[in-house]
């Protein structure tokens, strides 16, 4: 009966939750899907991402959401720049040169950012509200957030699958050599999805940011928990992501009812390792 | 095929050498006086982390160190008896908050830097690390922001450890709920970590042998940021009071979903985030969270204390020492910044107390230290199996309240001698 | 006259496409089996049921007398099987001796490293590219590739050879050498199955053959049979005249 | 003459461990001990990663969780159990060893990104485990007594006998590394690295050499681990599993040129030279992090190949020298 309590009070917030990992996931996993590229400067881009909002509510005052557009449009070209620098020549070398191109991208951020920014941490002390429904407590920011990875997430399916450079990108993912024999642009279309990507790590972040202090290394924990979800939703599909966020969301709520809470990282990556390993493609990948 | 091997050979035998020999020694070593002059400059060496997760804290500690160092340089020095005067010079590391180097480079300070004294890094695990290069060369340590209680019991003799250890942290605290509420359930909710870990396996028998029931017990991983699956279950064990948490980060994020989520508890205590100055950063969320606390700036500790405990009293008052540190940094100063003060000021005390900075002689003199300054009395233990544990230092409880402008301040609660506020308690309920 | 090889009703799916169907046949100690068929009429999926790469789901497999239909591919080479690629897979980045060393090295008669560089050499010197020896494989034109790739299916001194279109990509000048090379390597009495599109190779080199078409085995004989089989010709060769002209030169 | 043509390839790295291990005694200062220690344990790691990274083609992120795991259970039999130093080490690599075997023969089937991200979450869980094992002490892990010391001499003594075991283990892990990439295995496993599946159909046993090309990676991570939490006196979840260290040693791989004996022995001291030099260098110290960062960058970018890859490909006479 406890347990039952605990579920009905933990899982709709685990739930909320869900869907800004299942965001931040997205941008690791649609630059996974698209160019076969890792990117493990993911984490550092969701701690900038952070400090953005930190930026718009404590230094310039504004509410904390009026932010999320020009953070987008900043994680977009600052995806483009690092692509640009650090990726495209690697692009069609073995994958480990595009795992430590993008790894020393992340040692770049994170000794500038604690130089600049310190490990300290930084809180935007915003508060949305709260939602009473029986035992359990929605918390305004959450709410929030979920309908904001909700409109990304439409739109970026919008984009993928109505507009031209989104079927660009998913024919580019799909076989770039014959994209490129049909005319289209593969680096720009390259460069825009490592864009889209950073910018949806961006955005999470900043909407993260809403709900708990951070730092500059606090990206590292999501970075970790988007391959998780990338692997439970499949690497390379969007809408999977989501699925996956919403999942181990789930699972952060149950667990603690049933056991103490320092398992969920036993089970989060056990689970991670057991996926892998039975359905590489994902629970939501096409089964080959 | 011979010769280019052996030209190859050759180049990289050179190559190694070169290599070896430019990485690690650029730092010069500070010059040392000769016998014949009577100023000798002491170094201390340290590492910190100015970089990696425990920046924060390791940064304050060593801004009172370097607080006090200013302090005893500008006033000329201390005057031995045979005429020397003894200066002293700061040498220091960047140690990542990280074991990897910890050891090489406390080696280092010691052998190449001529570090006369050591203090500890940061952390428990890292000051662990370092001691025993402390040990092997016989260097004094004099350790603060490691409280565990670990490293102090595996039988050294060069340890000195200036905070109350872990195990003792909450004592305090469950004495004065003991007057406030003997009937309060009690969680222990801690960071799964080698510290608070430590603190919880010293507070729970102490809480069973004051009557507490303990409804709750749990342990969270170190980077947990979600706290609502953590609170529910607070909420559902029924209890009514919160001990634990454990550093900065995960502390202060915990205070903060305590508050967003209602999770109406008559009284919090978490370990070490609210003693930061940040920590009003949370707003609201901090109003009534309390912390057990090494030092407190607004329940110093005065000469008339240490009369009545019959103590010698030594050093600057608290309000001195937090207008200089004030001066110097711009920052009020926390208990970690009194904690790395105070390292500087023991060792100055015992190089007095020895006339000498010969190792044996300061290592005797901090043996038999017993006094008081403004950060509480300090006095370590000698016996063999627990050398150097801090023995002589009582920790005060603070309790973040509103004082009559409504700002945010960090009240004393307890003990009740030096306590400058009522406990708020229950913590009201917006 | 022994069987090497004999198949038994082997069958083959991938989802829902039946790429094999039902394929019977044996092939006997010595001779050159040749498999012909349009493009995608299953040839390369039969090599790799054979070898283990894609086992069937029906049907056995027997192999000098014993049942390896399961086997693994790695198992089929240690019994003395070895084949080579249409597309060729060189190991690149290593040389064209240590590529031609790994077919002596793992084969069924299991060498060390110093018995497989010799005959490594000598495999290299057969089909000409010793000279090359210590290239690396990657900077190989494709010409020396499908070499390499017959070099090292040699080097582990097979009881079975498949050989998947070997010819193809080369000029006339270069396919009439690899045609010697091929019918040398009988000589040696290593039982070849081939599969080819240039006809006039098959017929003239093959022993027996069989066609495919859509998974199916719609014929099996010796040339002179194929060429004359009026379902092949539909099937395949189309052109009756053309298969005439193919029978005149064989 | 036969004798050189065999080991001429084994000669440059010896000697550069060697001059690591003498260094120090000749200058007898123990900073440089303990820096060659680290340069030391950096090319033990990197070159038994070398065996499945370099020879084997297959990217572990995750490859420190050997040396925590190996080093957890030496510390656990050194101090709980009353084992020898040599005892302790030699259990640490086994186990290290035999958890290799077990999860080889299960996550070795993932390729490419597949694979490397496996061995991250085996790493996280495997963290998140020990954190609650109370065998090992859950999250306070296990302190050394002093006393343990005094077997060896004191303190002091064992800090050098430590060093001197590193220098043994980093030997140990060249002997292995040379052996597998001369041997007849060692080709098989080139083979797979270049193309698994052309390698299954010429006769190597892929998932049986891809297996102990595992295990040999591990062993001596798991030795290592012991000897360094000896050296330091105490283990805890957060120091045996940093993630960022796996990287690093990836780092020191592709530095110095995988798939080559020497390549990781140069790339752990190039890049442990730099970082030593970084950390403690006035200039430097707040950003080195970024500094390591950017210079990463570039010879990713640039010489992808690494240093040994680089000069081979430049001057081919230096193949059978930089094996």
């Amino acid at each position: 009966m406890q347990q039952f309590n605990l579920l009905l009070a933990s899982l709709p917030d685990g739930i909320l939750l869900g869907f800004v990992y299942g965001l931040a996931a997205m941008g690791l996993t649609l630059i996974w899907g698209v160019m076969n590229v890792i990117n493990l400067a993911h984490g550092p881009i969701i701690a900038l991402g952070m400090f953005s909002t930190f930026f718009v509510y404590s230094k310039l005052g504004l509410n904390p959401y009026l932010g999320v557009v020009p953070i987008a449009l900043l994680g977009l070209l600052f995806g483009i720049l690092i692509y640009a620098v650090a990726v495209h020549r690697v692009i069609n070398a073995p994958h480990l040169s595009s795992l430590l191109a993008t790894f020393s991208v992340n040692m770049i951020i994170i000794g500038l950012g604690t130089a600049a920014l310190t490990t300290s941490p930084y809180n935007v002390d915003f508060f949305a509200g709260s939602l009473q429904l029986g035992s359990t407590t929605l918390l305004g920011t959450r709410l929030i957030a979920a309908f904001v990875t909700l409109l990304f997430t439409g739109g970026l399916y919008f984009f993928l699958y109505r507009t031209r450079p989104g079927k660009h990108i998913r024919a580019v993912a799909n076989n770039r050599a014959a994209a490129e024999l049909m005319g289209i642009p593969s680096t720009r279309i390259l460069a825009l999805s490592f864009g889209l990507g950073t910018m949806l790590a961006a955005v999470s972040g900043a909407l993260i940011a809403t709900f708990f202090p951070f730092n500059i290394l606090s990206g590292g924990g999501y970075e970790l928990k988007s391959f998780v979800i990338g692997v439970l939703g499949g690497l390379g599909n969007p809408i999977g992501a989501l699925f996956g966020g919403l999942i181990l969301g789930m699972l952060e709520g149950i667990i603690p009812a049933f056991l103490e809470t320092s398992w969920v990282p036993v089970i989060e990556f056990g689970l991670f390792v057991a996926i892998l390993l039975v359905r590489p493609n994902g629970l939501f990948g096409a089964k080959k | 095929m011979n010769r280019k091997l052996s030209i190859l050979v050759t180049f990289f035998a050179l190559a190694s050498l070169v290599l070896a020999a430019c990485a690690p020694g650029s730092v010069e070593a500070p010059p040392v006086a000769d016998g014949s002059d009577t100023e000798k400059t002491v170094v201390i060496g340290f590492t910190s982390s100015l970089t990696g997760a425990q920046e924060v804290s390791s940064k304050r500690q060593v801004n009172g160190l370097t607080l006090w160092m200013n302090q005893v340089n500008a006033a000329g020095g201390i005057h031995l008896s045979d005429g020397t005067v003894v200066k002293f010079t700061a040498q220091t590391y960047d140690d990542e908050s990280n074991k990897e180097r910890v050891q090489e480079l406390y080696t280092r300070l010691i052998t190449e830097d001529n570090a006369d004294f050591l203090i500890s890094p940061y952390s428990s695990g890292l000051t662990a690390a370092a001691s025993i290069i402390a040990e092997q060369n016989g260097k004094i340590m004099i350790t603060a922001g490691a409280a565990e209680d670990d490293a102090y019991k595996t039988g050294n003799t060069s340890l000195f450890q200036l905070y109350t250890p872990g195990s003792q942290y909450l004592l305090s605290t469950v004495d004065m709920l003991k007057t406030l509420d003997p009937s309060a359930r009690v969680a222990i909710v801690h960071e799964n970590d080698k510290f608070s870990t430590s603190v919880v396996e010293g507070l729970k028998p102490y809480l069973e042998s004051q009557g507490f029931e303990v409804v709750l017990e749990e342990g969270y991983a170190s980077d947990t940021t979600d706290f609502g699956p953590v609170i529910n279950k607070i909420v559902e064990s029924g209890a009514t009071v919160l001990l634990g948490g454990g550093h900065y980060p995960d502390g202060s994020t915990f205070a903060r979903q305590l508050y967003e989520r209602k999770a109406g508890l008559k009284f919090i205590s978490l370990l070490v985030a609210p003693a930061d100055s940040k920590f009003p950063e949370l707003g609201e969320a901090a109003l009534g969270v309390s912390t057990s606390s090494q030092w407190e700036l607004s329940a110093t500790h005065t000469p008339e204390e240490a009369a009545a405990l019959g103590k010698e009293w030594y050093g600057p008052s608290g309000q001195e020492f937090a207008d200089a540190y004030l001066a110097l940094t711009g920052d009020k100063p926390t208990y970690h910044a009194a904690g790395g003060y105070l390292t500087g000021l023991i060792l100055q005390k015992a190089i007095e107390a020895a006339d000498s900075v010969d190792p044996d002689k300061v290592r005797a003199a901090l043996e038999a230290l017993d006094i008081f300054t403004f950060y509480g009395g300090i006095k370590f233990d000698t016996r063999a199996e627990a050398h150097g544990l801090q023995i002589g230092h009582e920790m005060v409880v603070a309790q973040w309240q509103r004082n009559d402008a409504g700002e945010l301040v960090r009240q004393v609660i307890w003990p009740a001698n030096v306590a400058t506020a009522a406990p708020l308690y229950p913590i009201p309920m917006p | 006259m022994t069987s090497l090889l004999s198949l038994q009703g082997v069958s083959k799916r991938f989802g829902g496409l039946q790429a094999l169907t039902k394929v019977s046949f044996d092939l006997p100690e010595g001779q050159i089996l040749g498999l012909i068929g349009p493009n995608g009429a299953g040839k390369t999926t039969l090599f790799n049921a054979i070898n283990g790469v894609y086992p069937p789901e029906e049907g056995s497999i027997l192999f000098r007398g014993r049942d390896v239909t399961r086997f693994k591919p790695y198992e089929h080479a240690r019994l003395g099987m070895a084949r080579t690629h249409q597309i060729v897979q060189p190991l690149n980045e290593l040389t064209v001796r240590e590529n031609v060393m790994v077919g002596a090295c793992f084969g069924h008669e299991n060498h060390s490293l110093g018995q497989a560089a010799r005959i490594a050499d000598e495999v290299l010197e057969f089909v000409g590219l010793a000279v090359r020896s210590e290239q690396l494989a990657g900077s190989l034109n494709v010409a020396q590739k499908k070499r390499l790739e017959l070099a090292r299916a040699l080097a582990a001194r097979p009881h079975l050879l498949l050989l998947d279109e070997v010819l193809a990509g080369l000029n006339s000048s270069e396919i009439d050498g690899m045609v010697q090379t091929v019918l040398k390597i009988r000589e040696q009495g290593v039982t070849i199955l081939m599969i080819e599109h240039v006809m006039k190779v098959v017929m003239n080199v093959s022993d027996r053959i069989i066609v495919l078409d859509y998974g199916q085995q719609i014929a099996e004989g010796s040339p002179q049979e194929i060429a004359a089989n009026q379902r092949v010709i539909e099937a395949y060769l189309g052109d009756p005249k053309l298969a005439e002209s193919l029978m005149e030169e064989a | 003459m036969k004798l050189w043509n065999q080991y001429r390839g084994l000669i440059a790295p010896v000697l550069v461990v060697a001059l690591l291990a003498v260094w120090p005694m000749l200058t007898g200062k123990p900073a440089n001990r303990e820096s060659a220690f680290t340069i030391l344990k950096a090319i033990a790691l990197a070159s038994s990663l070398n065996i499945l990274l370099g020879y084997t083609g297959y990217v572990s992120f995750g490859h420190i969780v050997f040396y925590g795991f190996g080093g957890y259970v030496g510390i656990f039999l050194l101090s709980g159990m009353g084992w020898p130093l040599w005892a302790s080490i030699l259990a640490g690599g086994l186990a290290s060893g035999l958890l290799a075997f077990l999860l080889g023969s299960a996550i070795l089937r993932l390729r490419g990104g597949y694979f490397a991200l496996a061995t991250i979450g085996v790493n996280e869980a495997m963290r998140a485990f020990i954190n609650k094992f109370d065998l090992f002490g859950g999250p306070t892990g296990i302190t050394l007594n002093f006393s343990v010391y005094k077997a060896y001499g004191g303190a002091a003594q064992a800090l050098q006998t430590s060093f001197y075991i590193g220098a043994a283990l980093a030997l140990l892990a060249l002997a292995i590394s040379y052996l597998v990439r001369t041997s007849k295995f060692g080709l098989g496993l080139l083979a797979i690295r270049e193309n698994e599946d052309a390698a299954e159909v010429m006769g190597i046993a892929a998932p049986w050499a891809k297996t102990w090309a595992y295990v040999l990676s591990a062993i001596v991570p798991g030795m290592i681990g012991v000897l360094f939490f000896f050296k330091n006196g105490n283990v805890e979840p957060g120091d045996a599993f940093p993630l960022h260290a796996s990287i690093e040693l990836l780092v020191m791989v592709m530095l110095g040129g995988q798939g080559t004996v020497l390549g990781p022995i140069l790339g752990a001291f190039a890049y442990q030279g730099m970082r030593g030099y970084l950390v403690t260098s006035p200039v430097f110290k707040d950003i080195q992090l970024s500094v390591s960062g950017a210079l990463l960058l570039l010879i990713v970018l640039f010489i992808p190949a690494g240093a040994i890859g680089w000069l081979r490909q430049r001057v081919p006479l230096l193949r059978r020298v930089l094996a």
